[in-house]
């Protein structure tokens, strides 16, 4: 019993054995493919148009920084869209669930405006009040389409938060709300702080979800005028006849998104984990 | 009386739960209701502590009468104490904060006013080294106990316990009930639904056997126990406590 | 003069041309060198109207951005925009400074293929034209094709599309499409050119303003002097030379 | 005791009078608030010019049955591409499960794929593989936007998909698998007889929302050619200069995405009472 | 001897669950694992199924070393049936199908080829009006009976149970220990870890005692319950049985 600690143990033995022996075949079966696909692909009749195409180095090398710049444009969209963004959608949350009938007009309206802003395509959104609002006559700085288009990913994405949130709510069990009413507790101070402050929490990975959609749909401004970089990319592309400039505009999405969304992952799976 | 149930109706939809149950209680008893699963225990004591308004009967709290529909539930639910079965902590909270909340917000109370009457209670019930710990970080007696504090620190009239031992494991039974034994001690008006037989017949005032939501036979534990009068009681006596 | 008090910015002329800014109404993209037909009228009219080169300064807007009604950050956009009655209703356009003709573009694949300058034979082609421009309703008023056409969000889309093979044929006006034949279309081909009596508005090309500018008096004020001057038709004979020997379609 | 069913109980009483005044208010508020939105919005001086431009009646009926044709393209894009998205979702999702060390690349591919196709703007997406892939030099058929408008939101959506199904199967509790390995049942009939089925059932309602997301983003593929609502919406606008054929899209699109949303949420919801 | 475990070990991470196990189990005797919740119960009987694999030590079945890592644990597992404390049914099956399932899959057998065998299961067990019904349409005991029925259905040469009346409202309770009861006069071997003393005193062939995953004390249920021998044994059924 006492010499349970000298020496691997027979499953140590065991498992020491089997990894060596997966992490052979893995390494081997890895290889192969890559070597496949490294050496077949170049063989393939149109591989140098595709080159050409879509990974045309030296494009890469002059369209890289005015992108990357251009990036720089929609950071700054998704930096001031994403506060906006949460109040509203946290003021709409809360207007649908208001239960006294004088303000039956708010629920209402936070009934259709959910409906109406999740129903519709952003990139319609973003024509309709981008290009909409700012042509009725508004003078300038009130027409820019920076502020419009920001207002109708805001409008939009708030639509998407308020129901997050909202879900968020109803999925604190009743007996919460139960445990504070008992206490005496208004409701609204049972909203305050017992409600909302687990509900906030635990919409946490949804709404990191909802802000990496956010992220990718500004490129949806572009359709309006800024020249952020989907934009700046279709510009090279006409210019340099070629797909690449598309390419790393994906590259660059991909070095924001792809930690992001592992993030988001990684805090759903332990919420879920944690749940059951 | 301190409290007097009168003929109390409720049901959810068609599902008939309470079928006209009258009970008294009288000040510094405790008196534990029994009977099977669905019987309609937690919707009774759910319906004193006006959680469910009731669909007809009367509630009367010292001579007062709380089921009014048109009444503000705010401030009776103030003067009632309840446990759940599960833990009902805000687990966003400390154990402390957890306790103070209520009174901090109802009677605008400060932190530093009651955290002597708030370290008593936790002092009194074993918990003072776990004041500062998050109900995650607390076994399920220690959770029981916090929520048990959590309602005393309101100073209720009268306090319902809703089979507070009965998501507990088996070892942490006793740490709970020795509580309530304590508060019997300082004269709290208890009612408890419970289904530790064991406790009922040793520390009971009065018992109450429901069935279907009806109060179907009262008494004494001795005599509920030892000389069920009803067939049914007998019944579920004996496959509670039965030959196993 | 006339223009004083009446720009964006006191002093200058603000221009807007595409992004990017296309052959050969501009050439390589830079519109500050004068270079190509509207870079040149642009410096032109400007200099008409009293601002040298140094104080004429240039912007970009998308096609679809600059039609929009509503106040502007050009004081004039030159992108080939067509002059039409509902566009007039929302935006101001100056007298036209060039009219075109529309003209048919597509590749020697389909030449080779069979396709011949004659209504019936584009009837059956697989067509495209860019979604915004007026190219959308003279392609069914003109040929009217069988199956419905492919619409893109601009010139360099549609050429995209031409080269994969996805469309037959697109409908251009003449100097852009003889220039994405040559230049941006591998084997590309103007097939035809419709004569101007069969359009029904001959497609004619303005400076955009906003909707009730001041400025439109002295800009075609401008336009029409140099017309009159043979300045416009010297540039044009410049920049837009080719345009002869494209066949008229029957 | 006997009375109950006789006669109004105290609270029905109660409650009937509570829910008479609360309809009063309702109905008094919600007619205030829509009252003053009647009447002063006409007041407001951008009123004629909004109307012209967003709500003419006169356009709404000329273009509403063009726009409605073109709906139909969107439709039928959605319903071809749904099964593929389906079938290469599940792929994906059980290629990231395999745990035997030689198909290690099936699942480094898996994450890879998972990763790019979430990280990038489907608007990016199906302008590369939209126009990019038919540019190599394909021969129609082959080269059709239709097809390769499809290909792109097929391998972006089943990314999404993927991982939904992913999650899916993780949610299922680690003693169902125990169950059926205690059995003495393989590992791969575990996953299709007593996984899979309660993984696919449990995330239908998240699967749901992918596919209203998917139904929006067809009007992507206007921007390589085909003229589906939004595109006709666009080439309305430019050549009668208002926006309402936008509007009519909007509403054409609300029409089927609203009662999907309601009846997504609404499973979703009963899901999560289920679970709690 | 039917099994023997050996000097097991078993750690999660760096926490030691099992720490030198030894248990000899005879053919068609009853053995009662009880302990404090954490003292390894649950882990001793997943490592006997191969659930967990072992750290160390060896398990033996009719003579045969089941606890090699190189083995495949498929066919092993088809010889020793394990019921769990929560319902481990598939919801998305019926009853009968639940217990077809794996026979179906491993010996190729048909659904008509099964069918009698299983109704007689059914039966014995007074299920057969229920065979359709899917688990959540079945009381918590109805649902434990049709795990047991879907363990035998692979006819087993040992079934092990965990604790399968933990989760059951106490009214349930007795209609699935009659089972184990029956299942003993069939002769079937089993191993069980309960927290019903009541049970163990009365039915077991053997008590076991585990106290941080060791077995401190065994014995007939009479040494154990009547004479402890150890404080900690002592101390356990104190709080368990103790004076409530
Ligand atoms: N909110 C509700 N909606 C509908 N039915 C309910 C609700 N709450 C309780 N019930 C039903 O009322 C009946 C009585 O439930 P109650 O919880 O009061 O019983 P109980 O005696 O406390 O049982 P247990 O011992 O299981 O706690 C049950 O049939 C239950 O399904
Ligand atoms: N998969 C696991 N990973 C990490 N720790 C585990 C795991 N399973 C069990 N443990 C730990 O092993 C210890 C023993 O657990 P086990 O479930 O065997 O106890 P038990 O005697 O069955 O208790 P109970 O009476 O509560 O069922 C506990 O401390 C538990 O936290
Ligand atoms: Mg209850
Ligand atoms: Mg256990």
């Amino acid at each position: 019993m006492s010499d349970s600690n000298k020496g691997p143990t027979r499953r140590q033995a065991h498992e020491r054995k089997l990894k060596r022996r997966s992490m052979i075949l893995a390494a081997i079966s890895t290889s192969v493919v890559v070597a496949a696909l490294v050496i077949l692909i170049p063989l393939t009749p149109g591989w140098e148009r595709v080159k050409q195409s879509f990974f045309n180095w030296d494009i890469v090398v002059r369209t890289f920084p005015k992108l990357l710049n251009a990036f720089l444009l929609d950071v700054a969209i998704f930096a001031w869209s994403v506060p906006l963004i949460a109040a509203l959608g946290l003021a709409i949350a809360l207007a649908r669930d208001v239960r006294d009938p004088v303000f039956y007009p708010l629920r209402l309206f936070g009934i259709l405006y959910t409906d109406i802003f999740r129903g519709v395509p952003v990139v319609l959104v973003v024509y309709l009040i981008g290009f909409g609002i700012p042509g009725l006559g508004l003078q300038r700085p009130f027409n820019s389409p920076y502020l419009w288009g920001t207002v109708a990913l805001v409008l939009t994405y708030a639509a998407y938060v308020a129901e997050i949130f909202r879900s968020g709510i109803e999925s604190i069990h009743a007996s919460q709300r139960n445990a504070a009413l008992s206490l005496g507790m208004s409701p609204s101070d049972t909203m305050r702080f017992v409600i909302l402050p687990q509900a906030i929490r635990r919409v946490v990975p949804a709404q990191m979800n909802i802000l990496i959609a956010l992220q990718k749909d500004v490129a949806l401004l572009s359709f309006i005028g800024p020249v952020e970089i989907f934009r700046q990319a279709g510009v090279f592309k006409s210019l340099l006849a070629s797909f690449t400039p598309y390419v790393v505009a994906a590259a660059i999405f991909l070095v924001v998104t792809i930690p992001a969304t592992r993030l988001a992952d990684h805090m759903l799976a332990k919420q879920n984990r944690a749940r059951s | 009386m301190k409290l007097q149930v009168k003929n109390v109706h409720k049901s959810f939809g068609h599902t008939k739960v309470l079928n006209g149950i009258s009970l008294d209680v009288a000040e510094g008893e405790m008196t534990c209701l029994i009977g099977a699963s669905g019987s309609g225990k937690s919707t009774l004591l759910r319906c004193i502590n006006l959680l469910e308004p009731v669909d007809d009967g009367e509630i009367w709290l010292d001579g007062a009468e709380i089921a009014d529909p048109a009444l503000d539930p705010q401030p009776i639910r103030q003067r009632i104490g309840i446990v759940f079965q599960s833990f009902n902590l805000f687990p966003h909270m400390t154990a402390e904060e957890n306790v103070m909340l209520a009174p901090r917000r109802i009677f605008k109370t400060s932190r530093d006013a009651l955290r002597p009457t708030v370290e008593e209670l936790f002092d009194r019930f074993g918990l003072k080294d776990r004041m500062h710990h998050y109900p995650d970080q607390l076994s399920g007696g220690q959770q029981q106990r916090v929520a048990i504090v959590r309602a005393l620190a309101m100073k209720p009239e009268i306090m319902l316990f809703d089979e507070i031992t009965s998501a507990l494991d088996p070892e942490l039974v006793n740490e709970v009930l020795q509580v309530l034994k304590s508060l019997k001690q300082d004269g709290m008006t208890m009612v408890l639904a419970t289904h530790e037989m064991a406790f009922a017949r040793d520390v009971a005032d009065k018992v109450c056997f429901l069935d279907k939501g009806s109060i179907l036979e009262q008494g004494t534990p001795a005599d509920i126990f030892s000389n069920p009068r009803q067939e049914r009681t007998r019944d579920f006596l004996a496959r509670v406590l039965g030959p196993r | 003069p006339c223009a004083t008090g009446k720009t964006l910015h006191d002093g200058t002329l603000t221009i807007a041309t595409g992004n990017p800014a296309y052959f050969p109404w501009v050439i390589d993209d830079a519109p500050e060198s004068g270079k190509g037909f509207e870079a040149a009228v642009a410096y032109a009219v400007a200099g008409k109207m009293g601002f040298d080169a140094d104080h004429v300064s240039w912007v970009r807007a998308s096609f679809d951005e600059s039609i929009q009604p509503g106040a502007k950050n050009f004081d004039v956009n030159m992108q080939q925009f067509s002059i039409t009655a509902d566009r007039d209703k929302v935006v101001d356009f100056s007298a036209p400074y060039y009219t075109s003709a529309m003209a048919v573009l597509t590749t020697k694949q389909i030449v080779e293929g069979g396709a011949k300058p004659t209504l019936d034979s584009l009837r059956k082609l697989k067509w495209g034209a860019q979604a915004s421009t007026t190219a959308v309703p003279m392609l069914v008023g003109l040929v009217n094709p069988d199956s419905d056409p492919m619409l893109y969000n601009d010139n360099a889309d549609v050429s995209a599309a031409l080269q994969a093979g996805q469309i037959d044929a697109a409908l251009f006006d003449l100097p852009t499409a003889l220039f994405l034949a040559a230049v941006t279309v591998n084997d590309g081909v103007v097939l035809g050119q419709f004569p101007a009596e069969r359009s029904t508005n001959p497609d004619q090309f303005g400076m955009l303003m906003e909707e009730g500018n001041p400025l439109k008096f002295c800009i075609d004020e401008a336009i029409n002097a140099l017309k009159q001057d043979g300045t416009l038709a010297k540039l044009e004979a410049t920049w837009l030379a080719e345009s002869t020997g494209v066949p008229v379609i029957k």
